[in-house]
């Protein structure tokens, strides 16, 4: 097991894909000189040269439709989008186009397309740089959603994500980039599985990306009143693992979802809809969710810390389901 | 629904009202109320269920026409037709 | 006024003019055929009919190579049967049967070829642009000797997506055509209503691209400038800019009542129709008889009629194969 | 014979008015020709003809709208004349059949079954009320989804048992348990007895025209009324509504009424029905159609049965004339009301047939006597006599 950081761990899977596979490169905004917006390219312009790590102008719509042209093409493009903020830009392009054309085509052509965007707030970007809009892009058919919370799932997802013939979106959360985790030499990431990071029987803590440490937090808090809570990593937020969702809530019998983006029509919500669909008589309390305050994300340190889904509140959501 | 069917159904509901009557031994031309122990709040149950099932309006003034098995079947088949 | 109608001699043999003017016919009658098949209720949805413009779809395709790529319009039936695919299957996927060229999933709009390497038509405009950049940024990298042509309306560059796209082309001096088809209306909007600089190749020009504005009435003028820019492409020039200037003779779908333009102008740009103008020039150099337009004119009318006939018979796809293709790899159910 | 019929020419467009024709019976026409202008939502458009053939017959007017595909008009084809075409114009046409198969809805996934031997499927709502009754939701085989135990199955369930129980141990012991109390009554209590004959006629009309305004589920029963008079009444003689302990009358604050209610199958139970005297009488039947129902349901709970300030005994329909009943210790009062029907009085002199019903007291002499027994039944008369102001 060696220790790495998570920017480090993605550094190492897009430097292993561009290695054994020719036809993957790497394509976004400052990826090249600059190394990246999240230092995650940093060096592997020198080593692999512009064809191949691509610097593009300031055109979202144009080259993440640029990379599902190079894909139908027989490439297998990497297009970092800095964040999912400006992804909104390139929305018409992934929803329109990269998300319809296997079906539309009639099967005939599929989009090998990997698109990396940083996501998630509390660097105080303030509103314009600090959304969570995993679940717009989980509400697609046609495509995959991945957010990789710990730094194993950071190396081990990117080569599924590229073997798969259909496109791929992988959400980075910021605060997860300086996160230190330890990682095995060989590795084990599928890319349709949740997991459970943290196994318990009291309350089912469920949650993705930038949240999961704050949710483990809250566990040990749990734990040390003798509250065991599980804690569910998604790991894919589309399609979703429903069956680990349904087999933790059966156990426990309560669930917390804990989700970063706003509360209606957030990703919680559909989890919360699957739970009622297919574990209603195993309930023994109401289902409950912890996300952002309905509110565009602040600047101020204290009141972005106040939007955000936080351990304190997760240990009261625990606490209530729980009744104690 | 014809008058089998709707006896049927009020019976059921007599039944889930006062558990202890046996269908068999109710006579359908003799005082309901007087075979089965029916006070003011049983009758009303009764007939707020005949309303409820069978969606039938029974003012009070009618309760005189209401004695018995057959009258009550009777009645509430007029209704139903009438609804129809 | 406008200009006369295209003329003079034609430099090609009478069998490669006479398969350009065959093409042009079966364009025509097919497109008539779906304002029949539209009126009969046969036909659904949007339907935009290429009567007027052939000559841009034929002389521009028949200047490029079969592994080209090519991207399209909704407007894109007459390029579709110019690359070859099959009038059957284009008809069928009008119909909205499972033999279309999409599996009756596209419709009019959105006819896609794999073999034909027609990367679809697309109803978003400017929508194929990005991607026509992307497949000749695959072609340049993997050293394929590809030009990817994109044909879109002089609608589209008002689109962020033309000025994205023509950029980054440029910038990566990637192969690829910008084939801008300038029938002077966008939908209703005619050209200088909706351009401050209506003069298309200077806007275009503004990116360090080479441009051509070419008669798009004359197949041969289309033929020849196509001709030209892609060999410059293919040879690695960088990209190029097209203007073909043409005309719709036709509402921008079934139906607009036409109110944005007076009938006045739609006759006169009549008389500069791309298939009498060619045949009267085929005529006057004797590479065609007018039985032999008649001939030609049967059999292509008798291709509309198979082709109706195959989509009329066609099967409805299953309603269980609804979820079929939405991902690549079949999804076990209950992770969708 | 050929037909022209109006095309549809637009994704929304259902109908079209026909405004002119371009064309004349006996003329001509070639593909693609436009042979009529149609009105739409739009604007007006030329209508083409892709048929070869001569106009027939033109079959819609001018200014009449029609839906898309009316036949506007007959053409003979090439080389058709009239007559020929006459017998042609029998034979139906087969109509496209329809594109839109029946879409198969795909039903979300129904909770699965809890895996054999794990506990039982129960909804919350059934879960809830199983406790509040205590009932054991396993011996209950649900009706719900795959089996799960519905609400209904759990009421169902209880009304069964308490009927079936009655018969068995609880009867016995609430036999017991009565007895004990009567005859501590019996033994302790000077009981004195006083009756009056009240006239309903007032309250039986406020009553009849008050259950026209009010849904079934609304309706008012007349024992209601009389409950809400008992109470008005005992404000003017409050020493009858408390407790005899430690041989001194201790006034009870609010007016508490035991309702007596006959159990079933035997047994007689009078719960407390709260505060009757500051009621509506709606929220005094809601209550009192609860109380009826939980008691026979054997769930009542134990305040319920500890603390009513007197009791009222009401034989209802079935009853006889008039009822004496034995008091509750540690009560001091029980008011009984007989059957209610129509028997002669005399009101102002003339003979009338007026409904009747008559109210008895029974008192304890040691905290009332007769006078205060009989200003309470005068009372308790004059307050039936104003229905409204119940």
């Amino acid at each position: 097991m060696t220790s790495m950081t998570y920017r480090d761990a993605m550094r190492a899977a897009i430097h292993a894909a561009l290695e054994s596979d020719p036809r993957v490169f790497l394509m976004g905004e400052d990826v090249g000189r600059y190394g990246g917006t999240y230092a995650v390219s940093k060096g592997l312009l020198e080593e692999f040269g512009p064809q191949r790590v691509r610097d593009t102008p300031l055109s979202e719509l144009g080259f993440v439709g640029a990379g599902i042209g190079a894909a139908l093409g027989g490439m297998r493009p990497i297009v970092e989008v800095m964040t999912v903020n400006f992804s909104l830009l390139a929305l018409d392009q992934i929803v329109n186009t990269a998300a319809l054309y296997h079906h539309m085509s009639g099967g005939q052509f599929s989009v090998p397309l990997v698109i990396r965007m940083a996501t998630g707030a509390g660097r105080q970007l303030a509103a314009q740089h600090s959304h969570s809009f995993e679940n717009w892009y989980a509400h697609i058919p046609g495509i995959k959603v991945l957010a990789p919370a710990t730094v194993q799932d950071a190396r081990d997802m990117l080569a599924p994500a590229l073997a798969d013939p259909d496109p791929v979106i992988i959400f980075e959360h910021v605060q997860l980039y300086n996160t230190e985790g330890e990682v095995s030499a060989e590795a084990h990431g599928d890319i349709c599985t949740a997991a459970v990071r943290r196994s318990g029987s009291a309350v089912s803590l469920i949650t993705y990306g930038g949240s999961l440490p704050k949710v483990l937090a809250a566990a040990d808090r749990l734990a040390r009143d003798g509250i065991e809570a599980e804690v569910i990593d998604l790991r894919v937020l589309r399609p979703l693992d429903t069956a680990t969702i349904v087999a933790s809530v059966r156990k426990c019998r309560r669930a917390v979802i804990i989700d970063e983006g706003w509360r209606t029509g957030s990703l919680a919500a559909e989890i919360m809809a699957r739970i009622v669909e297919e574990a209603f008589y195993d309930l023994d309390a109401p289902l409950a969710r912890v996300c952002s305050a309905e509110v565009p994300i602040p600047y101020a340190r204290h009141l972005e810390a106040a939007a955000l889904p936080q351990p304190e509140g997760i240990v009261a959501a625990a606490r209530a389901v729980l009744g104690r | 629904m014809n008058d089998k069917d709707i006896q049927s159904r009020i019976i059921a509901i007599i039944q889930s009202i006062a558990p202890e009557l046996e269908a068999g031994t109710l006579r359908a031309d003799q005082s309901l109320r007087r075979q089965v122990d029916l006070d003011s709040m049983d009758w009303l149950n009764v007939l707020l269920a005949i309303h409820d099932q069978l969606h039938v309006e029974i003012p009070e003034a009618d309760y005189g026409k209401l004695r018995t098995l057959n009258e009550l079947v009777a009645y509430v088949e007029l209704k139903l037709g009438a609804q129809a | 006024m406008i200009a006369p109608p295209p003329s003079g001699p034609v430099p090609y043999p009478a069998d490669f003019a006479l398969a350009l003017l065959r093409d042009m016919v079966r364009i025509r009658r097919f497109e008539e055929k779906c304002a029949q098949a539209y009126g009969e209720g046969k036909i659904r949805g949007f339907l935009h009919l290429y009567i007027g413009e052939e000559a841009v779809a034929v002389g521009a395709l028949h200047a490029l190579q079969p592994q080209d790529n090519i991207v399209a319009t909704y407007r894109e039936h007459g390029h579709a049967l110019v690359r070859g695919v099959s009038m059957n299957s284009i008809m069928a996927e009008m119909y909205g049967k499972r033999e279309g060229c999409s599996r009756g999933r596209g419709g009019s709009m959105h006819l896609f070829d794999a073999g034909a390497r027609l990367f679809g038509g697309n109803a978003i405009v400017g929508g194929g642009l990005p991607v026509a950049v992307g497949l000749a940024l695959a072609d340049q990298m993997q050293n394929a000797a590809r030009v990817t042509a994109c044909f879109f309306g002089e609608g589209a560059m008002a689109e962020g997506a033309f000025h994205e796209s023509i950029n980054l082309a440029a910038l990566w001096r990637l192969p690829v055509l910008f084939c801008c088809e300038n029938n002077l209306y966008a939908m209703g909007t005619a050209l200088a209503r909706s351009e401050s600089q209506t003069d298309l190749c200077a806007k275009a020009a503004a990116y360090n691209v080479p441009t051509l504005k070419v008669d798009g009435q004359d197949v041969v003028a289309v033929h020849e400038a196509t001709r030209q820019a892609a060999r410059a492409v293919r040879e690695g020039g960088g990209p190029c800019f097209i203007e073909y200037q043409t005309y719709r003779f036709r509402a921008h779908s079934m139906f607009d009542a036409e109110l944005y333009r007076d009938k006045q102008e739609v006759e006169e740009w009549k008389t500069r129709g791309p298939l009498h103008t060619f045949s009267a020039r085929l005529k006057t150099e004797g590479k065609l008889t007018e039985d032999a337009f008649l001939a030609l004119d049967r059999e292509a009318n008798a291709e509309v009629e198979r082709a109706a006939a195959f989509a009329e018979a066609g099967s409805w796809e299953p309603v269980e194969d609804l979820t079929r293709d939405v991902y690549t790899l079949a999804e076990p159910e209950s992770r969708i | 014979m050929l037909e022209f019929k109006l095309p549809s020419l637009g994704a929304d467009m259902d109908e079209g008015k026909l405004l002119e024709w371009r064309v004349k019976p006996g003329e001509a026409v070639k593909r693609g020709q436009v042979v009529a202008v149609v009105d739409t939502s739009k604007a007006a458009v030329d209508v083409e003809i892709w048929q070869e053939g001569t106009i027939f017959e033109q079959l819609v007017a001018i200014g009449a709208t029609v839906p898309v595909g009316t036949v506007l008009a007959t053409l003979l084809e090439p080389g058709e004349d009239a007559e020929t075409a006459a017998r042609h114009a029998a034979t139906p046409k087969p109509t496209p059949e329809s594109p839109v198969q029946a879409v198969a809805v795909s039903a979300p996934p129904a909770p699965s079954p809890p895996p054999p031997g794990q506990r039982k499927a129960v909804s919350p709502a059934a879960r809830a009320r199983a406790r509040e009754l205590d009932i054991d939701v396993d011996a209950i085989d649900g009706t719900g989804p795959h089996g799960a135990i519905t609400l209904d199955d759990v009421v169902r369930t209880s009304a069964q048992r308490v009927a079936a129980a009655v018969p068995a141990d609880r009867a016995t012991e609430m036999r017991k348990a009565i007895g004990a109390a009567m005859s501590r009554s019996k033994r302790e209590i000077p009981h004195y007895y006083l009756a009056e004959t009240i006239p309903m006629a007032r309250a039986a009309a406020w009553l009849a025209s008050a259950n026209e305004q009010r849904p079934i589920t609304a309706r008012l029963l007349m024992g209601v009324l009389q409950l809400k008079a008992v109470a008005q009444a005992l404000a003017q003689v409050p020493e009858l509504n408390g407790f005899w302990r430690d041989n001194a009358f201790q006034a009870a604050e609010g007016v508490h009424i035991g309702v007596a209610i006959a159990m079933r199958r035997g047994g007689l139970i009078a719960p407390a029905l709260h505060d009757v005297a500051t009621k509506s009488l709606d929220q005094l039947m809601r209550e009192l159609t609860d109380l009826v129902t939980r008691a026979r349901a054997g769930s009542l709970r134990s305040s319920e049965m500890s603390d009513p300030t007197i009791t009222v005994t009401n034989l209802g329909e079935q009853g006889t004339e008039s009822v004496f009943g034995v008091i509750y210790p540690p009560q001091v009062a029980l008011v009984g009301f007989g059957r209610m029907d129509t028997r002669p009085w005399i009101e102002n002199g003339l003979p009338c047939a007026v409904p009747l019903v008559t109210a008895s007291l029974a008192a304890d002499h040691r905290a009332s006597d007769g006078h205060s027994g009989a200003r309470f039944l005068i009372e308790l008369r004059e307050r039936l006599q104003h229905p409204e102001e119940l």
